[in-house]
């Protein structure tokens, strides 16, 4: 089989001693299958294992939330002891019937975690970058901010602007100059830029 | 179903068990269950049986009715088979809940009698294009306890067995019209013809076996079944395969003949039991008269 | 009212208690309106802003629910379709971001049909909201326009009778019915639904018609209101 | 990265595009979608049509079947139109009886059939009293991607054009039906009403054939259905931002004129050799 | 027996009748002299078959599929948060289907509320579908599966089921295998007519007299490269060993679209290629 051909599920891509499974596909009887349609890609193993086989998937599949994986939200719901959102993006496939997730207090921040307060963290419809902590249960998935690159990325402020961050706890709105708090994701350095505001603070994640 | 709970070590144990021809209840993998069937218990139907398969347990009513035949076959009765699902049974079968069980039931029934011979619609018929009898088999399931396709079939015959359809007059009237007229005496029925009528098997795949009868317990560790109608003579009259999983197509074969001498079986005792009801009705029934 | 073209010339002159409206007519609702124009009258009882389920809350504003019930049996889609219009010009004029997470509930019931059914039902709907103390950016005005065929007339064109608020019969003789719904503030067309073969001349004649009997009913508005207000302070 | 931007700030996206007068499809805000119709997919109907605006697809299958007429009108067909958004067709929709919006858009095909006098309901008489056709008209959108109305009434109008109905008569002796199949008359259709649709972004740009995205980003839809004859036949608009008089006047001249186009259309299919054409 | 109106769509005549039952419709034997079909195929030959990917825009994955006149469009969404949280299983996804008949696909006029036919159908094509989805990939989540019938001439069941299994295929779902399904008509012990159309499917109604007392359908899904049948349906009266020699019969002949299904979607993933490769 060629490098960059194309299967699609349930083909026979090799012996499960020859290559070890990667994404898109699935063993079976100590075989390696295609589990999704799309090019096969063979990856080499420089440590001596077997080199990886994996499916790349043509279709714009829509991924679902994992276990450490990034996740971009929007807050609903706060109270004193948790955030909830429902998570609208992940791994850059955007979902319509959004899963729901929750922010516990102490899953805000990663330092001083018992100083910190909700309210002074997030406020509904703010757009906020986190990482999956567990599946949590039947209805949310727990989600976590923990992380300086994690935290609010879009918020609006009263009339509708874009705010700026200002520090790792401050966001300002350019208008009215107002000043609230946020748990903010750090901006990155590449995707900075000073004129325009709301769609810099929103190009934070691609890196993340 | 009965909401039965089982740990993943509790289900290998029963796939074990199987895998050696040794059930929890003590069975062998082609084993039924106790059956106990019993006729004519509704007395406003035309036809009734009561029928417990280990702790399931349902209750048949035949009701027949007069109708207009469907106008792509005039000279045919119709036969419309209705399944109820008791809450009793199962708190989710409340309001809504066991709609999709009830239809499930029914169209399978309705697949196994839908052809010529399971049953001679044509005796159904009366008048071409106008009149026929409509036989409605309404099943209520009172208690679940796993393998309620074959329950239910088996139920349902023995029903139509001892369902009575009103010898019925037709004279003719002025200008070409046709008349009927209903017999005075109620027990002047006509006794529906059940010879071929099918009854369902239900083989589950558990393991790499196959079991008859499964309990709710072997039910939730099968998830594949293949459940097929079979007639007194053994041939199929409609099939299904149920359950999420996938078979082997090597397996089929077993699996349908296993189904086909299991019910052959089946309809040998049952015809038995009928038999002995009959002439047990009929015993009753004179001594009324003496 | 039914004037002539050209010349707006009045034939008949509207019967004074054309409009009648009691407002808070329902104790329990938040806000009510016992509402007729002419023979068609409608029942509108407001609740909200009150709870709503937290699946279906919207963040940012507040919902609007109309439940438009017909004088006898259940809703069918003629219902739903009227219910639509209601909806929409409830949506724009009241100010739905001041609530948020909660919604209004609006059940606006018929009590007798005779014509011009949509504008009074907004026409009660506006007044209910008002007496509730919802805030709004403005007040919408409906009316209703009828255009029948003169049938004595032998002339060619401009002879079309124009019905303002028309009754159950004149709209069956009418060849269309159009209704308008205008901002109190701008005078912009908030809603808007005709039916029937029209010309765009016709067309433009119905709205300018439309637009000047608007102000007869906001002043009925400002009346019932003032007249409210006049007896929440004697009492 | 521009996705998660449409998904996140759509209001704001659209802005940017709008900044440049051009929409996020490359059309300009008067431009309508490529719309194409084909005439007669479903054998099993007597009548079908399936019609694309952009991605927005529709079928209309028209069965005609015979009944008995009601007592109050019994000189007249029955015509039962209606509108299904199954749960196939868009996230939006669930599976279950018909939604609200499904209704409202039955009761406009209803009001439509009713206005444009498309067929005459005493032409579907057999015996009055007795026997009548009835013509149901069913409509299923296949993919929800905005306009549905207006493909919707170009399916319609299509799919009844396209019916013949075999010659009946009433056995007088049986009281049965007697059907001569080979015997067929095409339907007389009255009139070809075109629908369009447009939206209003922040009350000042007219944005004509929106998709669902647009759809959902402005408030309420103003359709305009006229005929050929440029007479208005319905105008709907249900609430959303006010528009002025002169935005209205607009958008009834561009419906006229996307009328015009339409027509080309019905006249191209209506030519029983060629059965798909576009515009 | 009146239904309760519903009130939710216009009010329609209780009762109407396909005009084409009065008239006489002379009945065609299912093979001619030449042993040729109705519409001129072998008994062994299928319909020609067209299938597309990506028809509906809106949905995450869809597939339209068209064997001659039948016709069917299935559309996919998901996954996405579960619906109803009694269904909720930590370790496992769910999957809905519905398949539904659009009101112009029969000869009859069909009703909008789902009988129990439709019930069981959408229950065969969950059952037949489901063993293909790996569905411990997707924890929490739902997948739904939606196929409306546009026109029915017969197989409807093994065209949702294929039309199905591609549309998983589009929408990137994970899948052990694309599931192809075939159906047949067994008119006599030595008779199996592949692939019938509606006019030849089996229903009591329409019956010949024959001695033979073989006569039936039996359709099959199969995931034909892992070798396990997920559907296997069959109606109608038949003797054990011809049953048997139908499901191998029915398996062949699933094997066979899976080639063509293969070839299809191969292609059409090339086209997505290409397409990318040119746009950059």
């Amino acid at each position: 089989m060629e490098e960059n051909s194309i299967c699609i599920p349930g083909e026979r891509l090799g012996s499960s001693e020859q290559y070890q499974p990667g994404k898109g596909t699935y063993v079976r009887h100590g075989f390696v299958f295609a589990s999704i349609a799309g090019s096969i890609k063979k990856e080499s193993d420089k440590s001596g294992n077997l080199p990886l086989i994996h499916v790349q998937s043509i279709h714009t599949k829509q991924h679902i939330p994992q276990i450490g994986g990034i996740v971009i939200c929007k807050m609903t719901q706060l109270t004193s002891a948790f955030a909830k959102c429902k998570i609208i993006s992940v791994q850059g496939s955007n979902h319509t019937a959004a899963f729901r997730g929750i922010i516990r207090k102490e899953d805000v921040r990663a330092t001083n975690r018992d100083k910190v307060e909700i309210y002074k963290s997030f406020r509904p419809g703010d757009i906020v970058v986190a990482r999956v902590l567990s599946l949590g249960d039947a209805l949310c998935y727990l989600l976590s901010t923990a992380e300086n690159e994690l935290g609010v990325v879009v918020a609006l402020s009263e009339n509708g602007t874009a705010m700026i961050p200002l520090a790792h706890d401050q966001m300002q709105c350019p208008i009215t100059l107002l000043k609230q708090f946020r748990k903010v994701a750090r901006p990155q350095s590449k995707h900075i830029s000073f004129p325009e505001n709301s769609k810099s603070a929103l190009t934070n994640e691609s890196t993340v | 179903m009965a909401k039965v709970m089982l740990g993943e070590s509790e289900k290998w144990f029963i796939i074990h068990g199987i895998q050696d021809d040794m059930r929890n209840d003590g069975r062998s993998c082609e084993d039924y269950r106790h059956i106990e069937v019993e006729t004519g218990v509704v007395s406003n139907t035309h036809g009734s049986s009561r029928l417990r398969l280990g702790s399931s347990e349902l209750l048949v009513g035949v009701k027949v009715e007069l109708g207009s035949p469907d106008p792509k076959a005039p000279n045919e009765g119709l036969i419309h088979f209705h399944v109820d699902c008791s809450p009793n049974a199962d708190p989710s079968f409340q309001g809504r809940g066991g709609e999709d069980l009830s239809a499930n039931i029914s169209c399978i029934l309705t697949r196994i009698y839908c052809n010529k011979s399971s049953i001679d619609l044509n005796t159904l018929g009366i008048i071409p294009h106008k009149q026929c009898w409509v036989v409605h088999v309404d099943v209520l399931i009172l208690e679940c306890g796993g393998n309620l396709l074959d329950a239910v079939s088996i139920a349902v015959k023995a029903a139509l067995h001892n369902t009575g359809v009103p010898n019925i007059q037709v004279t003719d009237g002025d200008e070409g019209t046709q008349e009927i007229s209903l017999p005075d005496d109620p027990n002047d029925v006509k006794f529906i013809n059940t010879v071929n009528a099918p009854v369902l098997v239900t083989i589950s795949k558990v393991g790499s076996r196959h079991v008859v009868d499964a309990s709710s317990e072997e039910e939730l560790c099968c998830n594949a079944s293949l459940v097929m109608g079979v007639t007194k003579r053994g041939r199929t009259t409609g099939m299904r395969k149920m359950g999420g999983g996938s078979l082997d197509p090597e397996s089929i074969p077993e699996m349908i003949e296993t189904g086909k001498n299991i019910g052959r079986q089946l309809h040998i005792s049952l015809d038995k039991l009928l038999k002995t009801e009959q002439g047990m009705a009929e015993d009753i029934e004179k001594a009324g008269y003496l | 009212m039914i004037m002539k073209d050209d010349m707006h010339e009045v034939v008949e002159q509207p019967p004074t208690s054309k409009f009648q409206c009691e407002m808070n007519a329902l104790k329990n609702a938040d806000g009510s309106a016992f509402y007729s124009q002419g023979e068609t009258s409608v029942m509108v009882a407001v609740y909200g802003p009150g709870d709503l389920k937290e699946t279906k809350q919207e963040i940012d504003k507040a919902l609007v629910e109309v439940d438009f019930r017909p004088k006898l049996g259940s809703p069918t889609v003629n219902e739903k379709y009227l219910e639509r219009f209601v909806q929409g010009v409830c949506e724009n004029a009241i100010m739905l971001a001041l609530h948020p997470r909660t919604a209004f509930a609006i059940i606006v019931q018929i009590m007798q049909d005779q014509g011009s059914l949509l504008s009074c039902a907004i026409n009660a709907v506006c007044v209910a909201l008002q007496d509730a103390g919802v805030s709004m950016k403005h007040l919408p005005v409906a009316v209703t326009v009828a255009l029948r065929k003169e049938s004595e007339s032998e002339l060619e064109d401009a002879t079309d009778v124009l019905i303002i608020n028309p009754t159950i019969k004149e709209e069956s003789e009418s060849f269309s019915i159009l209704t308008f719904v205008f901002d109190s503030v701008n005078k912009n067309l908030l809603c808007m639904h005709s039916q029937g073969p029209l010309l765009p001349k016709q067309h433009e004649r119905c709205l300018k018609a439309a637009k000047e009997a608007t102000e007869e009913v906001l002043k009925f508005f400002r009346d019932s209101v003032t007249q409210k207000v006049a007896a929440g302070l004697e009492l | 990265m521009e996705d998660i931007f449409k998904h996140i700030q759509p209001v704001e996206y659209y802005k940017s595009f709008l900044k440049e007068n051009i929409r996020p499809d490359t059309r300009t805000l008067q431009q309508i979608r490529k719309t194409t119709l084909n005439v007669g997919p479903i054998t099993t109907a007597d009548g079908s049509a399936l019609v694309k605006i952009g991605n927005t697809m529709v079928m209309c299958g028209v069965k005609a079947e015979l009944t008995q007429p009601t007592a109050e009108e019994p000189k007249k067909g029955i015509i039962v139109p209606n509108l299904d958004l199954p749960a196939l067709c868009s996230s939006k929709f669930k599976p279950g009886p018909p939604n609200t919006q499904a209704q409202v858009g039955t009761k406009f095909l209803d009001n439509l059939i009713k206005i444009a006098n498309l067929v005459n309901s005493e032409d579907l008489c057999i015996v009055p009293d007795k026997l009548v056709w009835v013509l149901y008209c069913d409509v299923t959108c296949l993919n929800y991607d905005g306009c549905v109305i207006d493909a919707a009434v170009v399916a319609l109008v299509a799919a009844l054009r396209s019916v013949s109905l075999p010659s009946v008569t009433l056995n007088e002796e049986t009281d049965t039906p007697v059907t001569n199949i080979n015997e067929k008359t095409p339907l007389t259709i009255n009139c070809l009403p075109v629908a369009s649709s447009f939206s209003f972004f922040e009350s000042e740009h007219i944005i004509t054939d929106p998709t669902l995205s647009e759809e959902d980003i402005t408030s309420g839809c103003l359709t305009v259905v006229s005929d050929e004859h440029e007479n208005l036949l319905l105008v709907d608009r249900p609430g959303g931002v006010s528009i002025t008089e002169d935005q209205l006047e607009i958008c009834i001249q561009r419906s006229f004129k996307r009328t015009k186009e339409v027509h080309k259309l019905y006249k191209a299919v209506h030519k029983p050799s060629e059965s798909n054409d576009q515009t | 027996m009146t239904m309760p109106t519903d009130s939710r769509r216009l009010p329609a005549p209780d009762i109407s009748y396909n005009a084409k039952l009065f008239t006489e419709i002379e009945k065609l034997s299912l093979l001619d002299d030449e042993e040729k079909r109705a519409d001129g195929r072998y008994v062994t030959q299928p319909r020609d078959v067209f299938l597309q990917c990506g028809v509906i825009t809106q949905a995450k994955g869809s597939a339209y599929f068209e064997m001659n006149k039948t016709k069917v469009i299935c559309s996919v969404y998901g996954p996405k948060d579960i619906e109803m949280r009694e269904e909720f299983q930590i370790n496992k996804g769910k999957l809905k289907c519905e398949l539904k008949y659009a009101p112009y696909s029969s000869p009859k006029h069909g009703d909008h509320i789902p009988g129990a036919s439709d019930v069981e159908k959408s229950d065969i094509l969950l059952e037949a579908i489901s063993s293909g989805v790996c569905l411990q990939r997707y924890p929490k989540s739902q997948i739904d599966v939606y196929v409306i019938v546009l026109e029915d001439d017969g197989s409807v069941m093994p065209a949702a089921i294929t039309a199905a299994s591609v549309a998983l295929v589009d929408a990137g779902i994970e899948m052990y295998d694309v599931i192809t399904a075939s159906s047949i008509r067994i008119a006599g012990q030595d008779t199996f007519i592949i692939d019938p159309t509606s006019s030849e499917e089996f229903s009591p109604l329409n019956l010949e007299k024959s001695n033979d007392l073989n006569q039936g359908m039996v359709m099959v899904a199969l995931l034909p490269s892992i070798n396990q049948v997920s559907s296997v349906v069959s109606s109608g009266h038949l003797e054990c060993n011809v049953l048997q020699e139908a499901i191998r019969s029915c398996r062949y002949s699933a094997q066979n679209l899976h080639s063509i299904v293969r070839k299809c979607l191969v292609n059409s993933l090339k086209k997505i290629l290409k397409q990318r490769n040119t746009a950059k």
